[in-house]
């Protein structure tokens, strides 16, 4: 896996020092293969910095999907070349690359960033330049308020939103485990709007909020949240803690004997936070994504063969992986029904568009608000799990969600 | 005849950074007229990094005060900005956002730094001081996200430059930007460095050098030192209102410890005694550090590193103190 | 009648239990030079740092110039004209002679129309013109000495309080500083309080003594009726 | 009152961990004056140290006295190339510390790579007091800080190796006067505190995730716990400082939002700053 991914980013160096001299000296050079010129695509991955994590199942999906694309012989007869930019997970540097990818490199589309702040830092880049960006990650959903962050016309969602990757199954669990929920978070907007968005569900249900508390990130000590948690007698813990702070919490929680009797439900933690939670920590929790690795799926199947094939059969790959492959295959698709590169012809392509591939079942992009029709799964971690394959017991699967209009001016 | 070879020579060296420094503004000046795109775009950037680095090395080479903190007041200034610019106001907003991100950030600085300096807070415990500041910093950005747009950052519009109702420049260009920065910056780096020719910067070297003496010779130093440092807190939260303005956006960790901690980095790799080779160091380790991170990321942060330790180990006033004795036209005093 | 420009009355200091100076009076005419003896320990440096603000006294009370400086900060003072050379010569080590008087010049409450003039007037009045451009490190320890003084001077001090301004001189230079001292005081109409080890030295000054013995006032006088009293020479002997 | 007791044992908890992470900073900082910024990354690589030796099937004990012992060399060896030279200029240490702490961490990271690691716990159950349940392992490594913090203490003061250490700590220059090996005796401290560093994280680990970032959370809190507690006060300052700073910590969270807590503990922090002002480096004034 280690290595795997170290030969794909001295690959993209290598691309980066042929890029950055043949851009001067001869165009040809890189084109050997191709008699047309590549649609470049900039794509800005969390390489280095504290969400390395996800980094490389970012980069690789949409690594895969651009190889599979190329080898049918690329879209209007033209390969599509990456060029990388690592954001080192700082918005800071976000605009820096974005602006570079577009300004330097002329890519013709953006993929990626990773958290809503990295998205939000591309966002004035992109309304500027009049450029698409493909973000695969989940996040909170699209009011105006964060314009032009979201609400973009120029900004295309491939992630889930929380009345995707929540509602459908607040009444499972209520049903299953009680009424009594008690919420944690990370202190932003991510958190506190997916709570937001929850409650709205939940009260219409009948449950209770017993508790609500967010967290400021790299906390190490969850004492006496656990305590509030326990004196709430809570029968579930909804979870949207971030980055190591999950892992930090869910380990004290379960060194505190309090996974015996509380439920946990996280909306956070997908194969790789798992994974680094361990067998012990993890076992029985609820977990909702729109993608899991170990899906009942034909699409995923195929998906997982040729992922494994190119990565390794250990690398892992998660909701935001397949975000990013998504967003490259419908890129693709939308070129080609446009017939076109330019920004304007491709957005309205890909506004209504359908993939029937994708992974996790069909996925269709909404032309008048960007955000894309997913299906959703809840999953609970298996006890004494040995690695991804057996790490999810599938609870509950809807094969098509359509996430709540975008709080924004519609159409984008 | 001996007081005129001293003379002679600190006015040598003094020319001779007058001369880099001229050479510097007009090659920045000729950028933009021989090319375009991402170079006149990030640019201006990296050059309100540098004048970050001149705000550090203020502090730190002239008085002996280090700070990592300055990420702290680079963020107030950008989030001071980005609010203010929100506003309707009679009056170009972004002139009042300036002005408000220049004497918030000074008088924070100013009474942080009483505070502290008045009890003879020194040294490593100023260090820490500032770390938390940072961590503060950020904390606030994060947590009054009904002001600050949280972790999820704030927009800033590109400001126009007006005068009265008559005239209009607005910096949405690339150009235009670069030369709007570019003016600042050369302005800051003449005033800063008047501030170090004049008495008061005087007496900060001398405070640098000996405290106790500078106190026994009638100087207030805790005064001297909370002024130094609400110039130098002013001056990075210029440059940070400058960047929001410029990148359109502003997030938390503008004003992190690891931010701060790339500027002192920036700042002892160049040379901390210069404010000419801090300003320098901003803009070409910045530069480098983007052009390097995409080829070779993890290896690019550990050169950062080991440079660093034997730059604090073995030259102690950075490159600009190394270069000129390897170009062997500076000896030291007898 | 010469003015009291030094009026020092029931200074005390207690360190915990340890008594450093105890009821001490004292007074300074203005322009005039005074010496204090004793043995180690007999509480000369925390007089002096009672006088220049560098410790607050215990009980008593200190006037200079007819204020009440007792409760003012070393720096305050230092702005009244009493301005310290201290034990180890406490110059700015890495700027040259030059450097360093002329900041002494800068910091001064009045400060000269012509700065470069008066750093050039400072640094010919000790005697360090042909250094002028070594960086104070890398003079003798007497020069440093000098140099220190050279910063009072040139920070327009009217009370010069030092600490052994001759530790670590040559005979010579010694004598060349006792009468540097006594010219300033003449020519300038500066005062000094001087701390010294070196009899000769004090000999030298031709300025009245005190001898401070366990934080007391022992003796006062000329230096010869001081260095005929046969109980200070029993105190240098260890004996009372 | 049943939560009060409760939190009374959750800010028992908190301090207790916090100041077993802060102890080998305590040790440098009090005894030689070292403001060891590489603290945070020794810590770290006793976390990493740990997890590789369990990935190698060495039992959890063995693997935490490796891991002390690991980091102890590592830190003999940065001692030996670098540190000593600059031990009369703390700002220098200060700086170069901060330099290995950067370089550490981008080594950390290319040789283990930075996905999340996970080191088992090795005592899983809770105890019962009352309707309070506390975690096994975090209850014994508290008892464990006890002890260590006690044990450093006896070192200290019954020992001669302690007294050489103390006399060293009052007066530098007599002690080498007295024929004490100062060199020696600081190169000692100095490894002893990576040790500790090294010893803590590997005692954390069970409790966190581990990243290449782990350290840093504990870095600034361990600083001020060193700060606030005072010189040479091995025992009762760190316990101290760690109780202001994590313990009430613990306690503001009960009136107001978690950031809002850590935001005021910091500035809290700040402000007993001030009012030890030269506190621990500040007696030589020249």
């Amino acid at each position: 896996m280690e290595k795997t991914f170290g030969r794909v980013s001295r690959r993209t160096a290598l691309k980066g020092v042929a890029g950055a001299v043949a851009a001067m000296a001869a165009p040809s050079v890189i084109t050997k293969a191709w008699a047309a010129t590549p649609i470049k695509v900039g794509v800005i991955s969390p390489l280095t910095g504290a969400w390395t994590v996800y980094g490389k199942a970012h980069y690789s999906g949409f690594e895969l999907a651009v190889g599979e694309i190329n080898k049918a012989g690329g879209v209007l007869g033209r390969p599509i070349e990456i060029v990388v930019g690592d954001s080192k997970t700082e918005p800071r540097i976000v605009v820096e690359q974005a602006n570079r990818l577009i300004r330097q490199e002329r890519v013709d589309f953006l993929a990626g960033t990773f958290s809503s702040a990295e998205r939000n830092a591309a966002g004035p880049v992109v309304a500027q330049s009049g450029k698409l960006l493909l973000y695969p990650t989940w996040y909170e959903g699209q009011s105006q308020e964060f314009y032009p962050g979201v609400c973009n016309k120029g900004i295309f969602m491939f992630g889930p939103e929380p009345s995707q990757q929540v509602w459908p199954h607040v009444d499972y669990i209520m049903k299953k485990h009680g009424k009594r929920f008690f919420l944690i978070g990370s202190d932003y907007a991510w958190p506190r709007e997916t709570n937001k968005m929850f409650k709205e569900k939940f009260k219409e249900l009948g449950g209770e909020v017993v508790g609500e508390v967010y967290i400021p990130f790299n906390t190490p000590q969850y004492e006496s949240v656990l305590r509030d948690i326990r004196n709430a007698k809570a029968e579930v813990v909804f979870h949207s803690l971030t980055g190591s702070d999950t892992v930090n919490f869910r380990r004290q929680m379960h060194a505190a004997g309090m996974n015996k009797d509380i439920a946990l439900w996280t909306v956070d933690d997908e194969e790789v936070v798992t994974s680094g939670l361990g067998p012990e920590v993890s076992a029985g929790t609820y977990v909702s994504f729109d993608y899991f690795m170990t899906i009942d799926q034909p699409n995923n199947k195929a998906f997982l063969e040729k992922f494994r094939a190119k990565y390794g059969p250990d690398a892992l790959v998660n909701t935001v992986g397949v975000g990013m492959y998504n967003a490259a295959h419908m890129l693709a698709l939308a070129i080609a029904k446009a017939g076109a590169t330019d920004t304007a012809k491709v957005r309205d392509a890909l506004g209504g568009l359908t993939f029937e591939q994708a992974p996790q079942g069909p996925v269709r992009m909404r032309a008048d608000d960007h955000q894309a029709v997913l299906p959703s799964y809840l999953m609970q971690v298996r006890n004494n799990w040995t690695g991804v394959n057996d790490m999810f017991q599938q609870v509950q699967a809807l094969p098509s969600v359509d996430p709540v209009p975008a709080k924004c001016k519609l159409p984008l | 005849m001996s007081m005129a070879v001293a003379d002679g020579r600190a006015r040598n060296r003094r020319l001779g950074e007058e001369i880099v420094a001229a050479v510097l503004f007009l090659l920045l000046t000729a950028i933009p007229v021989v090319t375009s795109g991402y170079v006149v775009y990030i640019l201006p950037q990296y050059m309100l990094y540098g004048m970050l680095a001149m705000s550090l090395a203020l502090l730190w080479g002239n008085v002996g005060i280090l700070s990592f903190g300055q990420a702290a007041f680079f963020a107030l200034g950008g989030y001071a900005l980005g609010i203010v610019m929100k506003e309707p106001l009679a009056i170009n907003p972004a002139y009042v956002g300036l002005l408000v991100a220049l004497v918030s950030a000074a008088l924070i600085a100013a009474l942080v730094g009483w505070f502290l300096f008045s009890a003879g807070v020194r040294d490593s415990y100023f260090v820490l001081v500032t770390l938390a500041l940072s961590i503060i910093a950020e904390q606030i950005a994060v947590s009054q996200s009904q002001w600050t747009g949280g972790w999820n950052g704030l927009f800033l519009m590109r400001m126009d430059l007006t005068l009265g109702s008559a005239l209009t420049y607005s910096l949405t260009e690339d150009a235009p930007a670069y030369y709007a920065v570019l003016v600042v910056m050369v302005i800051t780096y003449a005033v800063l460095r008047a501030l170090t020719r004049s008495r008061f910067g005087k007496l900060l070297a001398g405070i640098r050098e000996n405290e106790l003496r500078m106190t026994s010779l009638g100087v207030s130093v805790p005064l001297c030192k909370t002024l130094a440092f609400a110039v130098s807190g002013a001056v990075a939260s210029l440059s940070g209102a400058l960047y929001g303005m410029h990148s359109g956006f502003v997030s938390p960790s503008l004003g992190g410890v690891q931010f701060s901690t790339e500027i002192v980095v920036w700042v002892a790799i160049a040379g901390r005694s210069s404010l000419l080779a801090a300003l320098i160091g901003g803009i070409t380790v910045s530069s480098i550090s983007n052009l390097l991170s995409s080829i070779t990321p993890q290896y690019w942060q550990l050169c950062i590193g080991i440079l660093f330790i034997l730059v604090i180990a073995y030259f102690r006033g950075g490159v600009a103190a190394a270069l000129p004795s390897l170009l062997g036209r500076f000896r030291s005093h007898p | 009648m010469t003015e009291t420009l030094l009026r020092i009355r029931g200074l005390s200091k207690h360190f915990g239990g340890v008594i450093a100076n105890a009821d001490v009076d004292f007074e300074l005419p203005a322009g005039a030079i005074a010496s204090i003896i004793g043995p180690n320990g007999a509480g000369k440096t925390t007089f002096i740092s009672m006088v220049s603000g560098h410790l607050k006294p215990t009980a008593g009370r200190i006037e200079f110039g007819g204020h009440d400086v007792t409760r003012l900060s070393v720096e305050k003072r230092a702005r009244l004209g009493i301005s310290r050379k201290f034990q180890t010569p406490s110059v700015f080590p890495n700027l040259t002679v030059w450097e360093n008087v002329e900041l002494a010049v800068l910091a001064s409450r009045k400060r000269p129309a012509d700065t470069d003039q008066r750093v050039a007037q400072v640094i010919d009045l000790v005697r360090l013109a042909e250094f002028s451009g070594y960086r104070a490190v890398s003079l003798s320890h007497g020069q440093r000495q000098w140099l220190e003084v050279g910063l009072l001077l040139g920070n327009d001090a009217s009370l010069l309080l030092l600490d052994e301004p001759t530790a670590g001189m040559t005979a010579a230079e010694t004598h060349a500083t006792a009468e540097l001292i006594r010219r300033l005081s003449r020519e300038l109409g500066l005062s000094a309080v001087i701390i010294e080890h070196d009899i000769q030295f004090i000999r030298d000054l031709r300025a009245p003594v005190t001898v401070l013995h366990l934080g007391r006032v022992f003796a006062q006088g000329s230096f010869k009726e001081v260095s005929a009293d046969e109980r200070v020479r029993s105190i240098y002997l260890g004996k009372a | 009152m049943g939560s009060f007791a409760g939190v009374l044992i959750d800010a028992t908890l908190i301090t207790l961990v916090l100041a077993l992470a802060a102890t080998g900073l305590a040790v440098v900082f009090g005894l030689i004056g070292v403001v060891n910024m590489g603290h945070g990354a020794f810590l770290t690589l006793g976390a990493y140290f740990t997890w590789a030796g369990i990935q190698a099937g060495l039992p959890f004990l063995i693997a935490v006295v490796l891991s002390a012992l690991g980091v102890g060399l590592i830190g003999l060896i940065l001692e030996l190339v670098l540190i000593r030279h600059f031990y009369d200029r703390p700002f220098e240490t200060l700086l170069l510390t901060w330099g290995m702490f950067l370089v550490v961490t981008e080594l950390i990271k290319i040789v283990f790579g930075t996905d999340f690691r996970n080191v088992p716990s090795p005592l899983p159950g809770t105890l019962s007091m009352g309707d309070i349940q506390i975690p096994a392992y975090r209850l014994a490594v508290s008892l464990f800080t006890i002890v260590l913090l006690f044990g450093l203490a006896g070192l200290l003061f019954h020992t001669s190796v302690g007294l050489r250490v103390r006399a060293l700590v009052q007066q530098q220059e007599s002690a080498a006067l007295l024929g004490l090996n100062v060199e020696r005796l600081y190169r000692q401290v100095f490894t002893l505190g990576a040790a500790l560093a090294g010893l803590a994280g590997a005692l954390i680990s069970p409790m966190l995730s581990i990243d290449p970032y782990i350290g840093n959370v504990f870095l600034v809190r361990s600083f001020f716990v060193v700060t606030l507690g005072g010189l040479g006060q091995i025992l009762g300052g760190t316990v101290v400082g760690s109780f202001i700073i994590g313990g009430s910590e613990t306690l503001f969270a009960l009136f107001s939002s978690q950031v809002v807590a850590q935001t005021i503990v910091f500035a809290l922090a700040i402000v007993l700053l001030r009012f030890r002002p030269t506190g621990l480096l500040g007696s030589d004034r020249r």
